[in-house]
C-alpha cells in the first residue's frame, strides 16, 4: 500500500506530538501540578497514531486509562487536552474527567473508561447503530494486552462477530499490565490467536513501526467498512515509563526497559523517512520545533484557564 | 418504648384478590380500555417505536419467544430482528452496547430477565453510563431505558436468584433514573416517558403485577417522571409505598376505611430522583407514616422515604415513622417459608393501627 | 480404553435414573405440584454420565439451573433430590434452593448456580485450593453452549489455564439458550476452538455416545489430576423438551425435535450394550424396573416429607 | 419548617490535621506501639496467614508491587507467590474462586483495587457468595474477606471512577458482613476478625486513612465484628458515622466542647449487620442525632441509622435527624468543584450547633 508523503508526516508529527504532550504531562505532575495519576504512552505512540489516522473523523474510538495518545492521534487540540488534565472548565470534559476520562468527541470518541475492558461494549454498540443506519463508519476500542482477560473483552468480540459490526478491536501488548507480566496471566504466546474463538481475523503488528501497523489498520477498518465485520488488531510494543507517572517499577530491570528503548517508534521511523531520502531532515526538525511550540502554548493556556465554577458542581449529572 | 420495624416473617402472607376497581386513574368520560400490567408495557413499547425509528429493543429471548415473561411478544412479528434484536447471554456487554449506541442517537429499550442478573451489569450501569455525561463535562448523553422484571409474590416466586427488589443499588447512583409502576395505567405513561427521557432509566417491572387488569386511556398519553402518585387520599395516615405493594396499600385503606381509618396511599411510582414534596406533604398532614417496601430491610429504599420524612415532618410526627420491609434473607423457594418474606395486606392492616394506636 | 462391565451396568442404570427422574418431575409439575420452573435434562443423560463416571466422589461439579441430571449422574440420592424439587425440608438444600439450585454436596458439589455461568469461578476456585494443598482432586463446572458467551466463562478459562488448574471445563452444547440458536450467538462451529484463546486442549465429543463420553472426560480428568492443566470438553446433544417444563418452543419445529430424538441415548447405548452380547436384556429390563420403584419411592417419600419449619426462616443466612 | 439534609456542596472542604491524640484506643499501661492504618491491615495479614495455613491472598498487582497502595507490600517477600497470589484481570472470577476456595477449607483474602470497580463482581458478591450458605440449606459456608480500598479526600482522589463510598450496596445485602474501619486500631483487629469469621466480609479501607497514624498494642487482639464503637462519649448530640468521617466528627467534638457543646462520636465501624442498641440507646441519652457518611446522599448508608433511631428513640428526640452526606454527584475531577463533595469539620460543626439550636 503506498503511503503519500503528507500522511507519512502527519504520522510524524502526531508522534512527536503525543511524545511531547506526555512529555510536558509528567514534568507538570513531577512538579506537583497534577492531582491524581497520569499514565503516558511513551513509547507507544505508533499504535495509536497508525490506527488512528487509518479512520475518519466521524469513525469513533473508545479509550481507556491511557487515552493522552489514542485522543492526540485522532486529532485532539492538546491545549484542550493539557486543561483537562489540569482540571480546567477549558479542558474537553470541563474539568470533569481529568487524565483517565479524557475524552475529546469532536474528533470522534466515545469517551475514556478506566475501568479496564469497560470501553469495549460502548464501541461494539455504536457500531450496531451505525449498521442498523446503514452509515460506513466504524468503531475502534484501545484495550491494553490485560484488558482480554476481562469478560467484557470476550462478551464484545462475540457480539460484534456474531452481528458482523464495523469493529477494528485494538490490543496494545506494552507487556505488562501495571506490574504483571503478560506471561503470568495470559498462556498463548500470540494474542491475535484469541479471534479464533469469535471466528474473526486475527492479525499482529509491529507496535513500534507506524507504518505497520498504519497499513494493518487500514486493511481491519476498510473490512469493517465494507460490511465485513470485526477484526482483532494487536500491536505489539513497550511501555517505556512507569504504569503511572511515578511508578515505581518494583517489577522489571532497567535493563529491559533500556533494551526496549531502543526501539523507540519515534527515532527509528526519522531515519526510515530519511533513508528513503523523501523527507529533509529539516523538515522533521521544524515539526519538532512547531511541536514543542504548541505544546508549550498549551500548558500556558492550561495554566491561565479557570477551574470550574463551584456553582456549576451539579451540572451534567442529568441532561 | 422502640418500635419494632417489622418484617413480614412472622405474618403468614395472604394472597389478596386484588379488584380493578382498587385504584381508577383514568377520569370519567375518558374513553378507556382494560390491560394487564404487561400488555401496557408492550403498548407503550410499540407505540414508541412506531413514533421513533431511533426505539429499538435489545435483549436475550426477546424475539419470538417474546422474553421470560412473554412482554415483547408479537413486537418481533410487528418490527424485525433489527429493532426487536436477541443478543448472547452478556449482560454487562447488553448495556455497555446499549450505552454506546445511545451515545450515537439511538434510543435503546434493553432488558435484563431478572433484575437479580444485573449484579452482572453493574460496572456499564452504575460506573459506566450513570457518569459518562459528567465524566466528559457534558459531551454526550446517554438516553436508554433498561427494563428489569423484579420482585416476587406469594407461592409464584423461584427462590433466591430470581425474585429479588434492588431498586436500592440504582437509586444511589447519581446519574439514573429509576422507575417501579404499580399499574397498567402508570406502566404506559411511565414507559414513554423513560424512552423520551435523555438519560438512562431504570425500568423496574414487578413480576407479579404482569397480569393484573387495569384501566388505560384509549388515547396517547404520557406521565412525568420524577413524581409520586397519590393513589388515594386521607387524613389518618400515610403509607409511602411502591409496586406490588401499593395494592395491599390500597386493600388495606379500604379494610381500615371500615374502621374510621382513613389512609393515604403514596406511590413512589418514581423511585430516584424522589419527590420529596409530596411526601412530606402528606406527612405533614397526616402526622402518621407508614412504610412499605418489598424489598429487604436493612440499608433499604424505605430508609430514604423515612428521613424525607424526618426532614420535611418532623415536629408534625405524632408517632414514629414504622418501616414495613421484605425479610432480610435471601428468599428462599419453600412456600413454607416463602411465606411471610414480603408484607401483604394484614401486615399494613397491622401497622397502621398500630401507628394510629401509637 | 476398556470399560468394565459394572461401569456400563452404572452407566446404563444412571442413564435411565435421570431419565425417570425427570419424567417423574415434569408429571408432578404438570400436576401442579412443582412451584416454580424446572429444567429436565431429557436427552442429555450421556453427557453428565460419561463425565461424572470419569471422577471420583471427592471430585466436585459445578451446576447450573439445570443439574438435576448432573447431581444424579454424580451419584445424588434420588429421594432427597426429589424432596428439594418440592420444597422438602427433606432435600438436599432442606427446601430452600429447589430444582435451580439442587446440589448433592455429599457425593461432590459446589452448588447449583442459576446465573448462567457463574458456576464456572467456583470450580477454578475450589481447583485452585486443590493444587496449593496437593491433593489431586478435580473440580467440573458444566455449562452450556450459550453460557460460553459470559464474561464468566472467558475469565475462568483464561485463569485455571495460567495456572494449569485441574478443572475440566464441561461445555453442554445442546443448540438452544432458551429460545436462541447457538448459530444466532456464536460464530464458531467447532466450539472446542474456544480452547485456542487459553492455550489449552479443546476436546469435541457426540453428547449421545455416552461411551465417548466417559473417555473423553477420562482423558481430561486424568490429565488435569496429573497436574497437567485444564481442558474444555464439549459434549455434542440436544434437549428433547422446552427449556424449562411447559416452555412453548416457538423457536423450533416439532420435526428438528424429532429427528435428534431418534439419537436418543438410552435406547442406542441399551442396543449397543446388548449387541456387544455381553449383557442380556433381562439385566437392563431388571434395572429399568429397579429404577422406576425407586423413583415412585422417591416422589412418595417427598410427598411425605414435612416442609421448613416457619420458625427456621432465619436459619443459614449466617455461619 | 423543613430541615434540609445537606450535602456537603455550599460548605468548601478544609483538609484537616489528624493529630494522632484524636482517637485513643489503647488503655494506658498496654504497651502499644504506632502504626498506620495501613501497617495496621498488613500486620493483621501477616499475623494471620502466620497463624493459620488455609489463609491466601489475591488480588491484581498485590505481590511485589505490594497492591494499587502497598498495603501488601513485603508480604510477596515473605509467604511467596502462592499464598500472595496476582491474578489476571477478573473481577467478578477473583471473588467467584475465593468463593470456591472457602467451601472447600481455605480462607481467601481478597482485594479489588478500587471499590469502583467491584460493579463488576456484584454478580459473584450478592448474587452468589451472599446466598450460597442459605440457598444450599447449610450444605457450605463461603469464609473470604473482600478488601476494597474506598472513598476520597479533598484533593487526593481522582474523579467518577476512582473515588465513590459504596456500602450501601453491600450492607443491602443478607449474607455479607461489611466494614469500615477508622483507625489503626480497629483496622487491624476487624481484619484479624473478619479473616476468622465463617461468613463473606466486604472489608472497605478508606484511602485517605492508609496514612494515618494510631496506637495498637504489642500483643495480639481481635475486635468484635457486629458491633459499634462509642469514639467519644458526650451528652448533648449523637454524631453517627465511620470512616474519615469519624476524624472529623471527633474534630468537630473538640471545637463544640469549647463551646459548650458535649458531643458523642459512635463509629459504625461494622456497616451490616448494624448493631442498632448502641445507636439507640446513645440518640435516647442525648435526643440530638446528626448522621455523617461520606457515601453520596440519595438511599445512603446513612437513612438506615436515622431509620433505627425513629425506631429506638423517637420519643426523645428534641430534634430531627440530620443527614450530612457526600453530595449526591458523580465525582469530578477539578479540584474547584471536588471541594465539598464530602463533608468535613466545618460541616460537622455547623451540622451539630443546628440542631442544638433547633
Ligand atoms: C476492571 C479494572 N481492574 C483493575 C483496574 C486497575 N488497573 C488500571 S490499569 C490496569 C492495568 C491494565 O493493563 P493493560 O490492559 O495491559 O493496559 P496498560 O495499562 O498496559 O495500557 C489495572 C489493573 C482497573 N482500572 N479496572
Ligand atoms: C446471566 C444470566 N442471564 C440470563 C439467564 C436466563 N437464562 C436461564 S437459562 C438460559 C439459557 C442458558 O443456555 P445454555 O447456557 O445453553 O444452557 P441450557 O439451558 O441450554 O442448558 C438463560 C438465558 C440466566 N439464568 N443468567
Ligand atoms: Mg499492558
Ligand atoms: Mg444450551
Amino acid at each position: 500500500m503506498e503511503i503519500d508523503r503528507e500522511t507519512l508526516l502527519e504520522m510524524y508529527r502526531r508522534m512527536v506530538r503525543i511524545r511531547e504532550f506526555e512529555l510536558a504531562a509528567m514534568d507538570l505532575f513531577k512538579r506537583g501540578q497534577v492531582k491524581g495519576a497520569i499514565h503516558t504512552y511513551i513509547g507507544q505512540e505508533a499504535s495509536g497514531v497508525g490506527v488512528c489516522l487509518a479512520l475518519r473523523t466521524d469513525d469513533l474510538i473508545a479509550g481507556t486509562h491511557r487515552s493522552h495518545g489514542h485522543n492526540i492521534a485522532k486529532g485532539a487540540d492538546t491545549k484542550k487536552m493539557m486543561a483537562e488534565i489540569l482540571g480546567k472548565e477549558t479542558g474537553y470534559c470541563k474539568g470533569r474527567g481529568g487524565s483517565m476520562h479524557i475524552a475529546a468527541f469532536e474528533t470522534g470518541s466515545l469517551g475514556a473508561l478506566a475501568v479496564v475492558g469497560s470501553g469495549i461494549p460502548l464501541a461494539v454498540g455504536a457500531a450496531l447503530a451505525f449498521k442498523m443506519r446503514g452509515e460506513d463508519r466504524v468503531t475502534v476500542p484501545f484495550t491494553g494486552e490485560a484488558g482480554s482477560n476481562t469478560g467484557n473483552w470476550h462478551e464484545g468480540l462475540n457480539m460484534a462477530a456474531v452481528w458482523d459490526l464495523p469493529v477494528v478491536f485494538v490490543l496494545e501488548n506494552n507487556h505488562y499490565g501495571v506490574s504483571t507480566n503478560i506471561e503470568d496471566v495470559i498462556k498463548v504466546k500470540d494474542l491475535s490467536q484469541r479471534a479464533v474463538a469469535y471466528g474473526i481475523p486475527g492479525v499482529r503488528v509491529d507496535g513500534f513501526d507506524v507504518v505497520a501497523v498504519y497499513q494493518a489498520a487500514r486493511q481491519a477498518v476498510d473490512r469493517a467498512r465494507r460490511g465485513e465485520g470485526p477484526t482483532l488488531l494487536v500491536t505489539e510494543s513497550y511501555r517505556f515509563e512507569g504504569h503511572y507517572a511515578g511508578e515505581p517499577e518494583v517489577y522489571r530491570s532497567r535493563a529491559e526497559v533500556e533494551e526496549y528503548r531502543k526501539k523507540d517508534p519515534i527515532p527509528r521511523f526519522r531515519d526510515a523517512l530519511m533513508g528513503e531520502g523523501r523527507v529533509e531532515p529539516i523538515e522533521l526538525d521544524s515539526i519538532d520545533n512547531e511541536i514543542r511550540q504548541e505544546i508549550a502554548d498549551a500548558v500556558e493556556f492550561a495554566r491561565q484557564s479557570p477551574e470550574p465554577d463551584p456553582s456549576t458542581a451539579m451540572d451534567y449529572i442529568y441532561a | 418504648m422502640a418500635t419494632k420495624s417489622r418484617d413480614a416473617t412472622s405474618l403468614g402472607a395472604t394472597t389478596p384478590v386484588m379488584s380493578v376497581d382498587l385504584i381508577r386513574q383514568v377520569p370519567d368520560g375518558v374513553p378507556a380500555k382494560e390491560l394487564t400490567y404487561q400488555e401496557a408495557i408492550r403498548e407503550a413499547l410499540r407505540e414508541e417505536m412506531q413514533r421513533d425509528e431511533n426505539v429499538f429493543l435489545m435483549g436475550e429471548d426477546i424475539g419470538k419467544h417474546g422474553g421470560a415473561f412473554g412482554v415483547t411478544r408479537t413486537l418481533f412479528d410487528q418490527f424485525g430482528p433489527e429493532r426487536v434484536r436477541n443478543t448472547p447471554i452478556s449482560e454487562n456487554t447488553i448495556v455497555g452496547a446499549a450505552t454506546g449506541a445511545a451515545i450515537v442517537g439511538m434510543r435503546p429499550v434493553i432488558e435484563i430477565m431478572f433484575v437479580d442478573f444485573s449484579g452482572l451489569a453493574m460496572d456499564q450501569i452504575c460506573t459506566q453510563a450513570a457518569k459518562l455525561r459528567f465524566m466528559t463535562g457534558g459531551q454526550c448523553k446517554v438516553p436508554w431505558v433498561l427494563r428489569m422484571p423484579q420482585g416476587g409474590g406469594a407461592g409464584k416466586s423461584t427462590a433466591a436468584q430470581h425474585s429479588q427488589s434492588l431498586e436500592a443499588w440504582y437509586a444511589h447512583t447519581p446519574g439514573l433514573k429509576v422507575v417501579l409502576p404499580s399499574t397498567p395505567y402508570d406502566a404506559k405513561g411511565l414507559m414513554k416517558a423513560a424512552i423520551r427521557d435523555d438519560n438512562p432509566v431504570i425500568f423496574l417491572e414487578q413480576k407479579f403485577l404482569y397480569s393484573f387488569r387495569g384501566l388505560v386511556p384509549e388515547g396517547e398519553y404520557v406521565l412525568p417522571l420524577s413524581q409520586c402518585d397519590v393513589k388515594r387520599q386521607g387524613m389518618d395516615v400515610t403509607v409511602v409505598t411502591s409496586g406490588y405493594m401499593v395494592w395491599h396499600a390500597m386493600l388495606a385503606a379500604q379494610i381500615l376505611q371500615k374502621q374510621d381509618i382513613d389512609v393515604e396511599v403514596i406511590d413512589v411510582r418514581t423511585i430516584a430522583p424522589l419527590d420529596e414534596e409530596t411526601i412530606g406533604k402528606s406527612a405533614r398532614k397526616t402526622g402518621r407514616v407508614v412504610l412499605v417496601t418489598e424489598a429487604c430491610r436493612d440499608y433499604g429504599p424505605a430508609n430514604e422515604w423515612g428521613m424525607v420524612v424526618m426532614e420535611h415532618a418532623f415536629e408534625y410526627l405524632k408517632a414514629p415513622v414504622t418501616r414495613l420491609t421484605g425479610r432480610h434473607s435471601p428468599i428462599p423457594f419453600a412456600n413454607s417459608i416463602e411465606n411471610g418474606v414480603w408484607p401483604d395486606t394484614q401486615a399494613v392492616v397491622q401497622a397502621c393501627k398500630d401507628v394510629m394506636a401509637w
